[in-house]
């Protein structure tokens, strides 16, 4: 393999070499290379294996639109399938695979697929297959599934760092090439805040590589004096290495930095990638155009370019795609390559161009017009081409242009539809609003001079206008050749997709003859590039073969992203551990020390249980159940809703959220109360206690706290905003414990300021502010979800860890202990109070047992629509208690109850069981259960129905209430 | 109802012109594909048609079922963009019948059952895929609930397995058990459930319904709906007026819009869903997960793409795209879920508009207004309902009278309160 | 989140029910300018009521539900 | 009972280790502190009563006030006793307001320096440019997904409060995000 490497030129550092490898072999290139232009300049053509026919491919562009060069890069957890050659900048070290082939990209058995090919053709897997039935999923998908996708991806966790930002500006400029600088600076000039991102690894956009002349330099040479400039001024920001993916409502951009993708690993600290949401007052598209490929018989064999990147290739990465070139092109620009391909050496066999008329182009190279070529003759390389006329050209390298299409993509993000501009041959942007403008050859200006032009025109509403430097024009003319109708062998239009023009004419052919159609049958422009090349010519084809005009026939949708973004990026930090914040209890380093178990209670971390050694959950849940009941136990319950409501009105507010009645609450008192939705179901519960005559301390679940704040958000503000009341969530400011059982009392006493607890002064349902441990602010409250004589005590959070542990401290000789929200929740199941199980959104006040708290006197939230026919029926499930027949059987959460002699049916289906729990009390498992028309059949015997783990067994409905039913231990 | 023997036979009864197989497609290679025929013809809409539907999605499978159950073949379906432009062309290609209540469960199950014999019936490969859908749960509260939800497709025959985390990560090793913020606890299997190729289930619907005499009219807008003495005489449309005596709206997030026609405010909101799709890669992942910490779900596609997507923006909106937030949340909850997957690239997103109900569960009912008959409210659910909305919708036009599976799915349920809530959170189209 | 319009009837007022269905769970819904509620909840809590294209989701107008509230009632502000 | 004067416990007591950390090769562009314990107490005005309310405020000594929504503002002072802002305001402004506690609720941490701005723009769509939210501006915004109030307190000195419970959570990601530009915790 000799060297493509030219003598000099290029912005390649030949004083560096960098050590890569491609299928294992080793090569070298230089910094400012690409993979690429690396493996090109060490004469490597084959680089893939096409999608559906595993034909040999090489590379195609010099850019994001590469459909063929497409390597699996680096390894382990840093593996990325499916990775451009042609954007991937060299690094020391770098290793990369070819995709798709087996067992060698040189000999690959897929290819027999070719063979195969005149039956392959588009929607072939819509029309077999399918007999005998189950061999689809045993068989034909299995294999299909194989031979699809390209790459492999990593499975591994991924080591790198990913961060996301936002940033602001009024003017967003979308790309770096002669229009996008003017643009940038003449709004830099005028001092408005500039951002201009550019997806190259380096700012320039064509004039990298284009052999230009601007004000009197080299194109590059001005590029960099204006790059300087913008560097240095404070209000403008630069972005190399970031592509713009998406326009979004709002003027928001979406775009990706590829921080660290041009070296081996990021360093310490730094991310891999930047996910950059850019808030923009207006926007610039400077995306340049696109080269077009020719559609024509073997277009895809390695060998075969864009006559664009064939010059990128010389002139940037001073690289010789071949020794002897033809030139295909139905415009002028092929003309430019011939050109620069001489002045660094290489044979230009003849420019093919497929006009009858005479360029405007100077090439000093033979040219044939009136010509097209029918085929490539070649495998793995081009060794020459054929004419329409027969005649036979030697050469390795065919440079094709077909035209060019403005990248207008960005633009048509929002809905809007591109506009066929004859002219040009090419779709260019649809009129927006405004926020964003295409300037330069995005927006069909095909000459230099026009895109400076147009560019600092746009800059310039700014104020300071901004003189277009003089500079030379190179001609552009074109006249659409699409495809050649004689080709011998196969045309491709989405080469990444393997879909040729024989493709679309079977799909106008069989009633699939929408662009739309045609896309979803051919998957024409369905891969990685989103049809960059390919689509524009597709659509042409289908309009010929329609009898229509490209207009009318129209593309297909843009959307995001212009190039695809990698999952890490818009995770960014919000992955592993760290996907969503944790919400720690002020009581959490109390609970840690104690040895707790926590559980995911939403955002929160609660303490479930305490185990002593050797402990299950189960036995430690027991015991902490038993020591509560027994003796006094200590509860975290501080992730309750807390929500401060005030004001004159507080009283009439709370009135109308709640069904039952608060304004008749006197003061120091504290009432349980429930909560509707609009449409009648019950929505929250809790305790809301009257401190003053104007402020109330309302609970609420640990689940709806949030719902329930916005719900009274809502009330006041849409719907009662006259009444006086302000609220605020106090949730966190408070550490609020439960400290229940016979001893809770004589424990609270030696904690308590100058408060005597008894049931005169304390009784049940009081509610007072008083202070702890020598003058620190609490609310005391005298409630019970335990059924035990029971309190909850809330002090401000900093304190609380120290006030549980003063409580344990002044419980010990009562023999306290703390327990979790297993135990809580045991003891809730015993004494058969709802909670979220229950309150699932489908039940009312009646089906838990509470209709009579829904008062008939006021107006609130949910009363009317709670009156409906469908949520009064007698058949409506309904809150019963449940137990085994036989003592040991165990009932499951969410097994379904079915009449005793009824076999398993949906008809049959009676209801199911919402909440279980071990009972220490009875000694034996014991449920919560919604059954049709519950309140009467306490007694009956029914099956406990768990097909899931099939067990069904016989089980007796009684009253909710298991235990304690006199509420004897709550009032002791 | 019609047995499912009987529905079959009637299927085999049914034959295109133009028979699809392997060796179809060996001739015609031969033939270099020059003779096949379209899959459907593109008629000139007729003056009258005894039925009309609005919206190539169900409404293909309607016109379909009209034709081949109740024979009833003077129908039209009309298109206001490329048959398949819909929301059946652009979902994420789930079908399961994983319900909890029984006014869902049963019919899902029978859409279920009419998937796996699809291929049969039409003659097309719609990559019908039983490689079993997942839900993940993560907490003791998630997990009950879903054995509620287990037992109850189990009672009702349907196939569910409640996975233990060790059993889910026998299937996905790959997932992130431990490590993440929200450990898996375990999970709901449901084996038969799977993937069926959208757009192919367009087309063998268009292609059945149109050999059997049904006129599909492609871009073809209905601008209005003609009613005289509270009886549908026809629609206006973009290509003319066109009379007929019963009319089937199945216009997806464009309900409210059409319904509006007819002077008919409907229980519904039109909201933006967004998908995902991935660069194609190797065989990754087998059957369908869905996350339970974060919305979430993926499958991939034959061509190799990951599929996802995740919860609906949560506005109003009839643009068929969606926002930033959104897409962020899904692809957090991604790779929270497959740690692996931080170095797959997302390749292309798109929207559609859905019919967000306000019982999260759909609408297929008569109206008022005699003629007029309403398929709606199919949230981001009715990709699988499919076959069987069209079956009933069929049913419910032919007949005059609702068919025992889509009883339940009343225009007046909201008002007699007998809504038909599975996730509990009622009136709150936004949140369903 | 949804259609603003809809008024809330009073629960006492028995004139008003056959209102209550249209006010719980009918929407207008249409394509082109709405006007709906939104929550800030990520920020200052407040609950506002946008005028919105459903077709562009161009925002013409913002005002807080209060003060749409108000006005629907009559009441100065 | 107690022994000894009970003493406010931080949220990130043991999490905002004092030190050097980040990029070792940079001289720390972030300083993150941690201002514990401070007095916070939510104020917010009764119907009618806004103009007398921010009359009232605006005469406040020894105490920073921050908008924090509709007619509602933070009152915010450091090194006073634990509740005396909060019975102070009581006196002050009853009848006029509706005064919450806070000053446990939440916690603030600072962070100033060069790369300040920088590392909070990695968090929040607030435009933090100095013409746009000049010193003493507040916003409430969401940060790591957790709403946050911020406030700049000087040019390139912010203040961000939220909900004690997220302390933790929301400080591993601040620390990481002014990794880059090596942070200094005092
Ligand atoms: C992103 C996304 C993912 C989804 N994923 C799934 C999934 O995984 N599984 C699942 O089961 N479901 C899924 N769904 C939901 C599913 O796609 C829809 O519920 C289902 O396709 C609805 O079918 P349809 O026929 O009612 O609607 P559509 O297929 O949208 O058909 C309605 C048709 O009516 C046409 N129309 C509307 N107005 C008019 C008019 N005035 N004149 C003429 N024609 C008109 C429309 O153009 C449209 O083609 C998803 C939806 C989306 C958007
Ligand atoms: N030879 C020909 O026939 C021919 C045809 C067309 C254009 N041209 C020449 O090309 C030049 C066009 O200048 P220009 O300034 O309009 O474009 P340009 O091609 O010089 O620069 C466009 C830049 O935008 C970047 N870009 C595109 N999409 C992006 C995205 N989404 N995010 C970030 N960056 C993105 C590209 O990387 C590129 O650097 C002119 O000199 C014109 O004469 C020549
Ligand atoms: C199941 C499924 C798989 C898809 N796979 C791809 C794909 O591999 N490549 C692609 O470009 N688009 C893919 N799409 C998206 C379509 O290109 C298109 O965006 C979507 O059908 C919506 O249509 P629209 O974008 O034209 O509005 C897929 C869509 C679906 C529903
Ligand atoms: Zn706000």
């Amino acid at each position: 393999m000799t060297s493509h490497r030219l003598p000099q030129g290029g912005l390649i550092d030949r004083s560096a070499a960098l050590q890569f490898t491609f299928d294992g072999k080793h090569f070298s290139g230089h910094p400012g290379d690409t993979l690429a232009s690396a493996l090109l300049a060490n004469g490597k053509r084959l680089l893939g294996r096409s999608f559906k026919y595993h034909r040999p491919r090489g590379v195609i562009s010099a850019g994001t639109s590469e459909p063929n060069a497409l390597v699996e890069l680096r390894e382990d957890g840093r593996k990325e399938a499916n990775t451009r050659a042609t954007t991937i900048e060299l690094y020391d070290g770098l290793i990369a695979k070819s995709q798709n082939r087996w067992p060698s990209l040189n000999f690959d058995v897929g290819a027999v697929n070719s063979l195969a090919a005149p039956v392959f053709v588009a929607g072939f897997y819509y029309k077999t297959f399918m007999w005998p039935k189950s061999f689809w999923e045993k068989l034909y998908e299995p294999a299909i599934r194989r031979m699809a996708g390209l790459g492999s991806a990593s499975k591994e966790p991924d080591p790198d760092l990913y961060e996301k930002s936002y940033a602001h500006c009024d003017l967003l400029v979308i790309g770096s090439g002669p229009a996008g600088l003017m643009a940038a600076l003449a709004a830099a000039r005028s001092n408005v805040r500039v951002i201009l991102a550019d997806e190259g690894s380096r700012l320039g956009g064509s004039l990298l590589f284009e052999k230009e002349e601007i004000g009197g330099r080299s194109g590059l040479d001005w590029a960099s004096e204006v790059i300087a400039e913008l560097a240095s001024t404070p209000n403008v920001t630069l972005l190399p290495r970031t592509t713009v993916f998406g326009w979004y409502d709002g003027n928001i951009f979406g775009a990706i930095e590829r921080v660290n993708d041009h070296v081996a690993v990021p360093p310490p600290h730094e991310p891999r990638q930047r996910y950059w949401r850019i808030i923009a007052k207006r926007a610039v598209l400077a995306a340049g155009a696109e080269e077009r490929p020719i559609v024509f018989g073997g277009n895809d064999v390695p060998g075969v370019m864009l006559a664009s990147a064939v010059r990128a290739y010389s002139n940037r990465y001073a690289v010789a795609c071949g020794r002897t070139a033809v030139v295909f092109t139905n415009n002028d620009s092929g003309y430019r390559t011939a050109h620069d391909l001489r002045a660094c050496g290489v044979a230009v066999e003849a420019i093919v161009d497929s006009r009858a008329e005479k360029s405007g182009a100077a090439s000093g190279v033979r040219t044939v017009h009136a010509r097209t070529i029918t085929r490539v003759i070649g495998g793995k390389s081009v060794s020459g081409i054929q004419l329409n006329d027969g005649t036979r050209l030697e050469c390795d390298l065919v440079a094709m242009s077909g035209g060019w299409s403005p990248i207008v993509n960005l633009a048509c993000q929002r809905g809007a539809k591109p506009q066929w501009n004859p002219d040009i041959a090419g779709f260019v942007s649809p009129p927006t609003n405004g926020s964003l403008v295409a300037v330069g050859s995005a927006a069909g200006k095909m000459l230099l001079s026009e895109c400076l032009a147009d560019g600092a025109a746009e800059g310039s509403q700014y104020g300071k206008s901004l003189a277009v430097p003089k500079c030379r024009d190179e001609a552009f003319a074109v006249s659409p050749l699409w495809w050649v109708k004689s080709s011998k062998g196969k045309a491709f239009v989405d080469y990444q997709n393997d879909a040729t023009a024989d493709d679309i004419l079977l799909s106008e052919r069989e009633g699939y003859t929408d662009v739309e159609h045609v896309k979803r049958y051919t998957t024409t422009g369905m891969a990685t590039d989103q049809g960059k090349l390919g689509n524009v010519n597709a659509i042409a084809i289908l309009a010929e073969v329609k009898g229509k005009t490209i207009e009318e026939v129209g593309t297909t949708t843009f959307r995001p992203f212009y190039t695809p973004v990698s999952f890490g990026a818009l995770a960014g930090p919000f992955s592993g551990k760290h996907f969503q914040p944790i919400r720690k209890s002020p009581l959490h380093e109390w609970a840690t020390d104690l040895g707790a178990t926590f559980v995911d209670a939403g955002l929160w971390i609660r303490s479930a249980w305490f185990p002593k050694q050797g402990e299950t959950w189960l036995a430690s849940a027991d015991r902490e159940v038993r020591n509560a009941r027994e003796r006094v136990g200590v509860c975290d319950v501080s992730t309750l809703g807390k929500i401060d409501v005030q004001g004159k009105d507080a009283a009439a507010f709370l009135d109308r959220l709640y069904c039952n009645t608060f304004s008749t609450l006197a003061i120091g008192r504290a009432r349980y109360g429930i909560m509707l939705r609009e449409d009648g179901i019950t929505f929250d519960d809790g305790t809301t206690s009257r401190l003053s005559d104007d402020h109330f301390f309302m609970t609420t679940t640990t689940a709806n706290a949030g719902r329930v704040m916005s719900h009274i958000e809502f009330c006041h503000q849409a719907l009662w905003p006259d009444l006086d009341v302000s609220y605020v969530s106090v949730t966190e400011q408070w550490a609020q414990m439960a400290v229940a059982g016979p001893k809770a009392r004589a424990t609270l006493q030696k904690v308590v300021d100058d408060v005597t607890l008894s049931d005169t002064t304390f009784p049940y349902l009081a509610a007072k502010e008083i202070t702890v441990l020598g003058g620190v602010t609490a609310r005391l409250f005298r409630i019970s979800f335990s059924g035990e004589h029971a309190y909850e005590l809330s002090v401000p959070a900093d304190y609380g860890s120290m006030a549980a542990r003063a409580i344990m401290k002044a419980g010990e000789e009562f023999g306290i202990a703390p327990y979790g929200t297993e135990a809580l929740s045991i003891m809730r199941i015993e004494k058969g109070h709802v909670a979220g199980a229950e309150l699932n959104g489908t039940t009312t006040a009646a089906d838990l047992g509470l209709g009579r708290m829904m008062s008939t006197k006021k107006d609130y939230i949910g009363r009317v629509m709670a009156g409906r026919e469908g949520l009064l029926s007698k058949n409506r499930q309904c809150l019963v208690g449940l137990r085994a027949v036989n003592k040991a059987d165990r009932i499951r959460g969410g097994s379904h109850l079915l009449k005793k002699s009824d076999s398993p049916s949906m008809a049959n289906d009676q209801g199911y069981v919402s909440s279980v729990a071990w009972s220490p009390m009875l000694d034996q498992w014991i449920g919560l259960a919604l059954l049709a028309n519950g309140r009467e059949r306490h007694g009956e015997v029914l099956t406990i129905f768990d097909g899931l783990r099939n067990k069904n067994f016989l089980g007796e409905v009684c009253d909710p209430v298991h235990y304690d039913k006199e509420n004897t231990k709550l009032h002791a | 109802m019609t047995s499912f023997k009987e529905a079959v036979r009637r299927a085999k009864s049914l034959k295109t012109d133009m028979h699809y197989s392997v060796f179809s497609l060996l001739k015609n290679a031969l033939s270099k594909h020059r003779n096949w025929t379209p899959a459907w013809r593109e008629p000139e809409p007729k003056k009258n048609y005894d039925v009309v539907i609005v919206g190539a999605g169900h409404g293909l499978a309607t016109a379909y079922y009209l034709a081949r159950e109740h024979g009833i073949t003077n129908v039209a379906v009309l298109e206001k963009g490329w048959l398949g432009s819909g929301n059946i062309g652009r979902n994420t290609t789930i079908v399961r019948s994983n319900y909890m209540l029984p006014e869902n469960n049963p019919f899902y199950e029978w859409s279920m059952k009419l998937w796996e014999r699809f291929e049969q019936d039409f003659n097309f490969n719609a990559m019908v895929s039983q490689r079993g859908v997942l839900n993940l749960c993560h907490t003791d509260a998630q997990y009950d609930a879903f054995a509620r939800r287990g037992n109850a497709m189990r009672i009702d025959g349907v196939d569910a397995v409640l996975l233990e985390a060790e059993g889910v990560r026998r299937l996905y090793p790959f997932l992130d058990f431990d490590n993440g913020r929200f450990p898996i606890r375990g999970g709901l299997l449901q084996p038969r459930g799977g993937t069926v190729r959208h757009d192919a289930v367009a087309w063998a619907y268009a292609r059945g319904a149109d050999s059997l005499g049904v006129d599909i009219i492609q871009n073809c807008e209905v601008t209005g709906i003609r009613v005289d003495r509270g009886q549908v005489a026809g629609v206006e449309t973009t290509r003319g007026f066109i009379g007929c005596r019963k009319l089937g709206v199945a216009a997806a997030g464009n309900s409210s819009e059409v319904a509006a026609m007819a002077g008919l405010k409907l229980p519904i909101e039109s909201h933006v869903m967004q998908a995902f799709v991935s660069e194609g890669i190797k065989p990754y992942i087998e059957g369908v997960i869905t996350f339970g910490a974060g919305h979430f779900y993926v499958s991939q596609s034959d061509k190799g793409g990951l599929v996802f997507g995740g919860d609906i923006d949560g506005y109003n909106s009839y643009a068929r795209r969606g926002n930033l937030p959104m897409l962020e949340h899904v692809i957090e909850a991604g790779v929270a879920m497959i740690p692996g997957l931080s170095r797959v690239r997302v390749v292309r997103s798109w929207g559609g508009i859905v019919d967000m109900s306000m019982d999260g569960s759909p609408i297929i009912d008569k109206t008022h207004i005699d003629g007029l008959y309403l398929n709606a409210g199919w949230c981001y659910g009715g990709f699988k309902a499919t076959p069987a909305s069209g079956w009933c919708f069929a049913h419910t036009i032919a007949c005059d009278k609702a068919h025992e599976l889509n009883a339940a799915f009343r225009l007046d349920r909201f008002q007699r309160g007998y809504t038909i809530d599975e996730k509990g959170v009622g009136a709150t189209p936004n949140l369903h | 989140m949804g259609d603003a319009t809809p008024q809330r009837p009073r629960s006492t007022d028995p004139a008003a029910a056959e209102r209550w269905f249209d006010y719980v769970y009918l929407r207008s819904n249409p394509k082109g300018l709405l006007d709906e509620y939104a929550h800030h909840s990520g920020g200052c809590r407040s609950w506002l009521v946008i005028t919105r294209d459903t077709q562009t989701h161009d925002i013409f107008a913002v005002t807080t539900a209060r003060e749409f509230a108000n006005k629907r009632n009559g009441v100065a502000t | 009972m107690p022994e000894q004067k009970p003493v406010r416990a931080s949220p990130l007591a043991g999490v905002a280790r004092p030190g050097r950390f980040g990029s070792p090769t940079k001289t720390p562009g972030v300083e993150l502190s941690v201002l514990h314990p401070a007095s916070i107490v939510t104020v917010i005005a009764r119907k009618d009563c806004a103009d007398r309310l921010r009359d009232a405020l605006a005469k406040l000594k020894d105490c920073s006030v921050y908008w924090a929504g509709f007619q509602q503002y933070y009152v915010v002072a450091e090194g006073r006793a634990d509740d005396a802002l909060h019975r102070e305001l009581m006196e002050q402004l009853s009848g006029i307001a509706t005064i919450s506690d806070q000053s446990h609720g939440r916690i603030i941490i600072r962070i100033s320096g060069p790369n300040a701005r920088q590392t909070l723009a990695k968090g929040t769509p607030v435009d933090l440019h100095p013409d746009e939210f000049a010193v003493g501006k507040s916003a409430l915004t969401q940060m790591s997904h957790v709403v946050v109030h911020l406030t700049r307190t000087g040019k390139d000195t912010f203040e961000v409060s939220l909900f004690r419970g997220f302390a933790e959570s929301f400080w591993e990601w601040l620390a990481q995000q002014a990794g880059e530009f090596g942070y200094r915790v005092a």
